[in-house]
């Protein structure tokens, strides 16, 4: 069969980034082919030139055999090609109907077409099996929902070329399981899908074929039979992978976190967190695992002084923590911080860096007093030495400390935000998704951070949505569900059948 | 004077006059912010129509080729505008305050140099527009109430003043319910996601542009042909801002930013009433006092009844294909 | 290619004197349909604005209010605040001020009453800008609405404070009385005479000082680190423990107080009594310095030079040239405005398309 | 040599249609009668105004003419400073020994136009529409009032000002605006002292069919027919006659008051209104005038009173 895609010698640059260079392979027509390789390989550069976003320097680009020149994504959109981008592109405000609309509205007046798209829609709906309400808006709708709108919007169009960037970084295995399903759907149909991941598992799962590249290079492409999560691990590397990283034996100390019968209501009056009650003691890291959005993401908020609880109790080391007669969290975080608690935010671009600050700026954020002369004044010195060690310790690529943060990797940016966390020696860290669109490479160095944290006997509480990482990092794992936790393991009970039921529990959706 | 010599009838007529300059300028804003761009130079645009309307209509003595003209150097300036916030990527605060301060200046050394009366064209005399008796309005002037309110507030206006009220129920037809509106309101919110949907970023935020040029000389229309019958200098007297203000306030919907040009025309109305009157208890205000009535009721409604207003999230940043 | 690969000289000298140039030379035209000779005009105005050393006292006269000015504006915008108000907390500083000499110009010497004086500026200024602070902090309050509000406010309550309260018995004219000569603000003529006689005093060395103590607050101290922080990120600033409406509301104030500083130059300095609409649009022209000097102590020195320069030299200009009215200069604002401030980058492509042919 | 000549004109400019264009044209008719030129400046703030006097006095100009009360200080302080120039200064006060203050008693002017304004008001309702709330406008509106009740002291009296501003000034559809919402109250005779604004006011009351009054110039000729009368303040006959005082060498310091009996103020009375003043109004205007004059009415300045009587 002819191939679907074919990259002839594809070059692109960025200033002084060489972001792909000499790019040649192809992609058989009504297969689903893997896309791996480290941050910034130059995967998403590769496909965003497939949908017209950039156009290569150099190189041919053959669709269905046919070479072609995509100018923008309106041209890609008409060869049929189709992208579900890393971050979503989805207008909050906005409906279902309306995100699939725009583009595509068919004639002057909206409300002319509304009604035949959405009848259309839900009967896509009901033929995928996705779980999706026209009418909704977006800024409603949780990660995985969204997913499927993006999912949605391809199918409408009848994207005959789907490129997926990381779909599976935020969704849960239930969500990843169900979207597969899909896409095998699509193949039988004849359709061609290009989905690129850092989850190796998932290209084992699912691909025909695989393309790794590395350093804006292909350095092969095999046959998914053919080969093993080691080998490509070692392809997109350069060196074998640890997967099953070593720890010390599992020997707690004292209680240094103890948190007692919380609860959360937001201001519409619906409970978020109810009746939390747990312990973390020193030296063992605990793992809060389940769907996103049942009550982790408060439950960190309000251990990092970034919200404030209802009620419940809260100690550190014994001593109660001063959020008591509070009615906002103004400045609370760093009080928190003082008192020895390191957060690491689940979303990096929005709480942990200021994307416009320098590494070197970012390197000291939440501890802006800690760097303070007389009259106020920064200690510069002090503040340089400081990120010049984060950036050694934890190899910070590139170890440029003026760049600005923004145009780091994803995974050198949570390079910076944990060894920023790291450095204040902190009791307790709280540690959120930690390696969401991280490659391999850099999740291995990050997991092997928090083990020696943890021997040295620090307090983590973990949150993650990946079940991988849990079972890696975890010694007790405790399962949230609708705002409760529903249930806790060990880590050699470890399970994923049944973490699945406790995290689907009380859940409803 | 006594407190009930207040003539409530007198004020909503007033309310239905002031409110168009706010209307066409507010609805213009609308366009051009829900499109991403914030448009700090209404003011310059109104200038710059009222001045050309009026000498154009004055030279040609035809109101219509005066309005033509303006919308003409209207469109043009928003599409200067466009070229400044678009294109070159620019400051679009630093484009919009330019440009009024720039046309300021502009507008009073062509009307010099062109009329020689001191920044001010001649009267427009006759070229102006006429107000439209409504049929039937003489007739039923007498019936109470409802006589009151068809003869005297919904007739005898001018085609502007009823084009502005259209303008609401259109604009919102527009923004909700067209294909122009749906791609507008994605590339103001998140042109990123409309590029991704094959939509043209840079081209819908100039469509949204012209629009706004074309209805913010419209209200520089109505200052100089229909309120005062000649171009002078600075004329639009910050009415430029009060509409970003009634935006803001109507929180970029055109319904409630058209509500807030009304309240806005109202309390401007209620404040020349209010001014010499004796009231109970206090006793007569003092008039540069009454003045502060209109702004201080818009913070008292900012502060206390309404939520945040939450403007389109792309406002103010050029759009540029990386993140 | 971007300005990123250009040479640092290119992108912070050539390029804006490039643009400089653009709008001298567009307004050059403008003088030219007017029927001057644009040559000589730009001439008059350099030497009236700048060579002249009389002239040159009256540019930096104005500048130094625009430093002020151009400051409050500017630190409010490193904690993402649009404050567009500058001009009625100016307004109101000028108020603060006067109320204090009034008061006090014939008990207190100099050196005490003017420090008062100043401080009472500072105050006003500062209380007006707290007022739509609090609310932006408290209640989400749009700043840009409220301080726009506060300016037509402000113009209300000065008209009838002044109009009704300080015009001194048996004067008309809309001012308060002239304050006794203690409370002057020496000019700096007493120093250096060869300024002659200009209303320059020591407002401006106030404003130098000002300037470097925003320069090192800013960028060098903690407190500029939180405030530029939530200026870029409010998410991020609360993740790292900063308060964000306690950072709001204490800028606001600051830039309340800066604006209030710039009532003192044209009060203190050269009238000596509070008149009607005193602030003549310096705080707008404060709005247009802080973006045009991108919010950085030297840019905003340059821009308040620039426009202190166009404010005299054009003035002096129209003086000469009947068929240039003082408007002209006006639009020029503006048109330098917009090629300096809103497209800095027009010329990148050209000199990068430079750079490159060199390069090969 | 010829004496050398300087007129600076205030914010509002010299197209003002007020105070500053009079203060122009009397100027120019100094310099077409005598050949003897002038210079002119329009200044944009107090500082300026030192600045362009202090430029003026050095450059040996013999007399200064300033125009407007806020150049009061100003002409105050350079007169000190150069003692061989002369300055005269409208509508404002200013000592020094080389200096002439000139006020008109508008309250005067404004007296007779009310009286002219009550008996040809038809409702029995009047109106005054300033551009500023400031002394000099409330002397208008208090001299109006004053006419405007000794005429009929039941006749209603609405006011109302512009604005706060400088933009008060300039703000036609606001003085538009004024004038319609006091018609719609039943005024039908309408004062307007609002400098640009003012022509906003008129051209609504030519509108509605209404009379209106104009001010400082005759503006009889805007609106023939729909203008009852304007208060005629000649502050061109003031600058001409210090231009001439200096050409012949009788120029004299000190404070002049110019009311009706110095022909300072006036109403106007000319083909333009001719057809709305009836005899009766001619005559009973005119009485006003000779008791004025003859000192049987005295009109109270606002400005010495700080309250009006009416
Ligand atoms: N818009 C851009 N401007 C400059 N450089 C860019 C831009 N986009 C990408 N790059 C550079 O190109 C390289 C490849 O980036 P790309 O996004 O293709 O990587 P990736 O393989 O998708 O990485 P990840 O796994 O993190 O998603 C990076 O090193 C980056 O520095
Ligand atoms: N404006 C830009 N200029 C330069 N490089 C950029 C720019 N935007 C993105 N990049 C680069 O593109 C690469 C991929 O970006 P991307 O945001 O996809 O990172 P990522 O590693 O996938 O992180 P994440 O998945 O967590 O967002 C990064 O290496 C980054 O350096
Ligand atoms: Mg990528
Ligand atoms: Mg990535």
């Amino acid at each position: 069969m002819q191939p679907a895609v074919e990259f002839q010698n594809i070059s692109k640059r960025f200033g002084a980034v060489q972001a792909n260079r000499d790019v040649s392979f192809s992609i058989a027509g009504g297969s689903i082919h893997g896309v791996i390789g480290e941050n910034g390989a130059g995967k998403s550069t590769l496909m965003s030139i497939l949908y017209g976003y950039y156009q290569a320097d150099e190189g041919n680009l053959l669709i269905n055999g046919k070479a072609e020149k995509i100018h923008n994504s309106h041209e890609a959109i008409v060869l049929g090609i189709g992208m579900v981008h890393q971050h979503f592109m989805l207008v909050e405000n906005m409906t279902v109907l309306d995100n699939v609309m725009l583009g595509g509205e068919g004639g002057f007046r909206l409300n002319a077409n509304r009604k035949k798209v959405e009848a259309e829609l839900r009967e896509i709906c009901q033929r995928y099996s996705l779980d999706v309400d026209p009418l909704d808006k977006i800024e409603d709708l949780s990660v995985g929902v969204q997913q499927r709108v993006e999912i949605l919007k391809q199918i409408y169009r009848s994207a005959n070329i789907l490129i997926l960037d990381e779909p599976t970084a935020v969704l849960t295995v239930q969500e990843t399981q169900s979207l597969f399903d899909v896409l095998r759907l699509f193949k039988e149909q004849g359709k061609t899908i290009i989905l690129i991941t850092h989850k190796l598992q998932e290209i084992l799962d699912i691909t025909d074929e695989v393309t790794v590249m590395r350093a804006g290079t292909v350095v092969g492409s095999v046959h998914t039979r053919d080969t093993s999560k080691e080998q490509l691990a070692e392809m997109m590397v350069g060196r074998p992978i640890e997967t099953q990283l070593p720890r010390a034996p599992y020997n707690p100390g004292k209680v240094v976190l103890d948190v007692q019968n919380l609860n959360l209501i937001n201001s519409q009056q619906v409970s978020l967190l109810k009746d939390i009650n747990f312990q973390i003691r020193a030296g063992e890291i605990v793992a809060l695992a389940g769907v996103s959005g049942n009550g982790q993401s408060e439950l960190l908020e309000i251990l990092s002084g970034m919200r404030v609880p209802g009620s419940g109790q809260i100690t550190l080391d014994g001593a109660a923590l001063p959020y008591q007669g509070k009615k906002d969290a103004d400045g609370l975080p760093a009080r928190y911080r003082e008192l020895g608690i390191a957060h690491v935010a689940e979303d990096r671009l929005r709480h942990a860096v200021v994307k416009n600050f320098s590494v070197l700026m970012n390197s000291f954020l939440g501890y802006q007093n800690k760097f303070r002369k007389a009259f106020g004044l920064l200690d510069k010195k002090a503040i340089a030495e400081h990120c010049d060690k984060m950036i050694r310790d934890f190899d910070v690529r590139p170890a440029d400390p003026a760049l600005r943060i923004a145009l780091l990797s994803g995974g050198n940016q949570q390079k910076v935000v944990m060894a920023r966390e790291m450095a204040a020696s902190p009791k307790l860290i709280l540690v959120g998704q930690p390696t969401r669109g991280v490659d391999i490479g850099t999740i291995e160095s990050l997991h092997a951070r928090l083990l020696a944290l943890r021997d040295a006997g620090v307090a983590i509480l973990l949150v993650s949505v990946e079940l991988e990482e849990v079972r890696a990092l975890a010694d007790r794992i405790l399962v949230m569900s609708g705002g409760c936790i529903t249930g806790e393991l060990k880590v050699e009970e470890f399970d994923a059948t049944k973490i699945g039921l406790l995290m689907g529990g009380l859940h409803k959706h | 004077m006594m407190f009930d010599d207040f003539q409530f009838a007198s004020i909503l007529v007033s309310t239905v006059r002031n409110a168009p300059v706010l209307i066409f300028a507010a609805m213009a804003g609308l366009f051009a912010e829900r499109s991403g761009v914030v448009d700090l130079a209404l003011e310059g645009k109104m200038l710059a129509a009222a001045f050309v309307s009026a000498a154009v209509g004055f030279t040609t003595q035809n109101p219509w080729l005066g309005i033509a003209a303006g919308i003409a150097v209207s469109a043009a300036i928003a599409l200067l505008q466009g070229f400044v916030s678009i294109t070159q990527k620019g400051n679009q605060l630093v484009a919009g305050i330019a440009l009024n301060i720039a046309l300021s200046g502009l507008t009073f050394v062509l009307a010099q140099f062109f009329f020689m009366q001191g920044g001010r064209t001649p009267d427009l005399g006759a070229a102006r527009l006429s107000t439209i008796v409504l049929p039937g309005a003489e007739a039923v002037a007498g019936v109470p109430v409802i006589g009151w309110i068809y003869s005297s507030l919904l007739s005898g206006h001018t085609i502007l003043t009823y084009l502005a009220f259209a303008l609401i129920p259109l604009v919102h037809w527009v923004i909700y319910h067209t294909r122009f509106g749906l791609r507008l309101r994605a590339v103001g919110e998140n042109p990123h996601a409309a590029d991704a949907a094959g939509v043209n970023v840079e081209l819908t935020r100039f469509m949204a542009m012209l629009t706004a040029g074309v209805l913010c000389s419209l209200s520089g229309a109505y200052l100089s042909i229909v309120q005062s019958g000649f171009f002078l200098r600075d004329m639009s007297a910050g009415n430029g801002y009060l509409a970003l203000t009634a935006l803001v306030f109507g929180n970029w919907r055109p319904v409630y930013t058209a509500l807030g040009c009304l309240m806005f025309g109202f309390f401007a109305a209620l404040q020349v009433q209010i001014e010499g009157v004796v009231f109970p208890v206090i006793g007569k205000v003092p008039g540069s006092l009454i003045q502060m009535i209109p702004y201080v009721v818009t913070v008292v409604v900012l502060a206390g009844l309404m939520a945040k207003s939450v403007a389109p999230k792309a406002i103010g940043q050029p759009f540029v294909k990386s993140r | 290619m971007n300005q990123a690969d250009l040479p640092r000289w290119a992108t912070s000298v050539a390029m804006p004197l490039l643009n400089l140039l653009s709008a001298l030379l567009v307004a050059a035209g403008v003088i030219y349909l007017l029927g001057e000779n644009p040559a000589e005009s730009m001439g008059i105005l350099i030497n009236s604005a700048v060579l002249n050393p009389e002239g040159l006292g009256y540019t930096l006269f104005y500048a130094a209010t625009f430093i002020f000015t151009g400051l409050s504006v500017s630190v409010a915008m490193q904690a993402g605040l649009f404050n567009i108000g500058s001009e009625g907390q100016m307004y109101l500083g000028g108020l603060g001020a006067t109320l204090v000499l009034l008061a006090l110009d014939h008990t207190l010497p100099g050196w005490l009453l003017i420090p008062a004086a100043i401080t009472g500026a500072v105050l006003f200024g500062g209380l007006w800008a707290f007022v739509p602070g609090y609310l932006q902090a408290k209640r989400g309050s749009h700043v840009v609405v409220t301080t726009i509000m506060f300016n037509f406010i402000s113009a209300s309550l000065m008209n009838y404070v002044i109009v009704s309260h300080l015009i001194p018995d048996g004067e008309q004219s809309p001012a308060s009385r002239v304050f006794a000569e203690s409370a002057w603000l020496p000019k700096l003529n007493s120093i250096l005479p060869v300024l002659g006689e200009t209303p320059l005093n020591i407002s401006f060395v106030l404003a130098l000082v000002a300037l470097v103590i925003y320069g090192v607050a800013v960028w060098r101290t903690s407190w500029g680190y939180q405030l530029r922080a939530a200026g870029l990120n409010p998410h991020a600033a609360h993740y790292a423990g900063i308060s964000i409406s306690k950072t709001i509301i204490v800028t606001m104030l600051i830039s309340g107080g800066l604006a209030g500083l710039a009532a003192v130059n044209p009060v203190m300095g050269s009238t000596h009594y509070l008149g009607l609409n005193f602030p003549a649009g310096a705080g707008f022209i404060g709005i247009a310095i802080a973006l045009m000097g991108r919010q950085h102590p030297v840019g905003i020195l340059l821009s308040s030079i620039l426009f202190g320069a166009l404010i005299q030299g054009g003035f002096d200009l129209s003086l000469e040239k009947p068929n240039i009215p003082p408007e002209t200069f006006i639009f020029i604002q503006g048109l330098i405005i917009l090629f300096c401030g809103a497209m800095e980058n027009l010329y990148a492509p050209v000199l990068s398309a430079m750079f490159k042919r060199k390069d090969k | 040599a010829d004496p050398k000549f300087a007129v600076i004109y205030d914010a509002g400019g010299k197209f003002d249609k007020s105070f500053n264009q009079s203060a122009s044209e009397g100027a120019e008719r100094f310099k077409k009668e005598t050949k003897i030129g002038f210079m002119e400046v329009q200044v944009a703030s107090d500082t300026q105004t030192e600045q362009v006097l202090r430029n003026l006095a050095r450059k040996k100009v013999d007399l200064i003419a300033a125009i407007g009360f806020g150049q009061a200080q100003a002409v105050q302080n350079v007169a000190k400073e150069f003692p061989a120039t002369r300055f005269v200064l409208i509508d404002g006060v200013a000592n020094g020994a080389n200096v002439s203050s000139v006020l008109f008693k508008e309250q005067e002017g404004s007296y007779l136009v009310g009286v002219a304004a009550a008996l040809a008001s038809k409702s029995k309702k009047v109106g005054f529409i300033g551009g500023m709330d400031i002394p000099l406008i409330r002397n208008f509106s208090c001299g109006y009032a004053q006419g405007v009740k000794a005429t009929d002291s039941k006749i209603e009296f609405v006011q109302n000002m512009v604005g706060t501003t400088t933009a008060a000034w300039n703000d036609p559809a606001k003085g538009g605006e004024l004038a319609r919402a006091q018609m719609e109250r039943g005024v039908d005779v309408i004062f307007a002292a609002a400098g640009g604004s003012g022509l906003g006011t008129l051209q609504a009351v030519k509108e509605k069919g209404k009379l209106g009054i104009g001010v400082d110039s005759n503006q009889n000729y805007l609106h023939p027919g729909n203008m009852l009368t304007s208060m005629v303040k000649r502050v061109d006959q003031a600058i001409y006659d210090s231009f001439m005082q200096i050409k012949n060498g009788t120029w004299k310091a000190g404070v002049v008051y110019k009311g009706v009996k110095e022909g300072g103020v006036d109403w106007a009375l000319d083909k333009d209104n001719r057809s709305v003043i009836s005899a009766d109004i001619e005559k009973r205007v005119n009485a006003a005038k000779q008791d004025i004059i003859n000192g049987k009415i005295n009109v109270v300045d606002f400005r010495e009173a700080k309250k009006c009587p009416a």
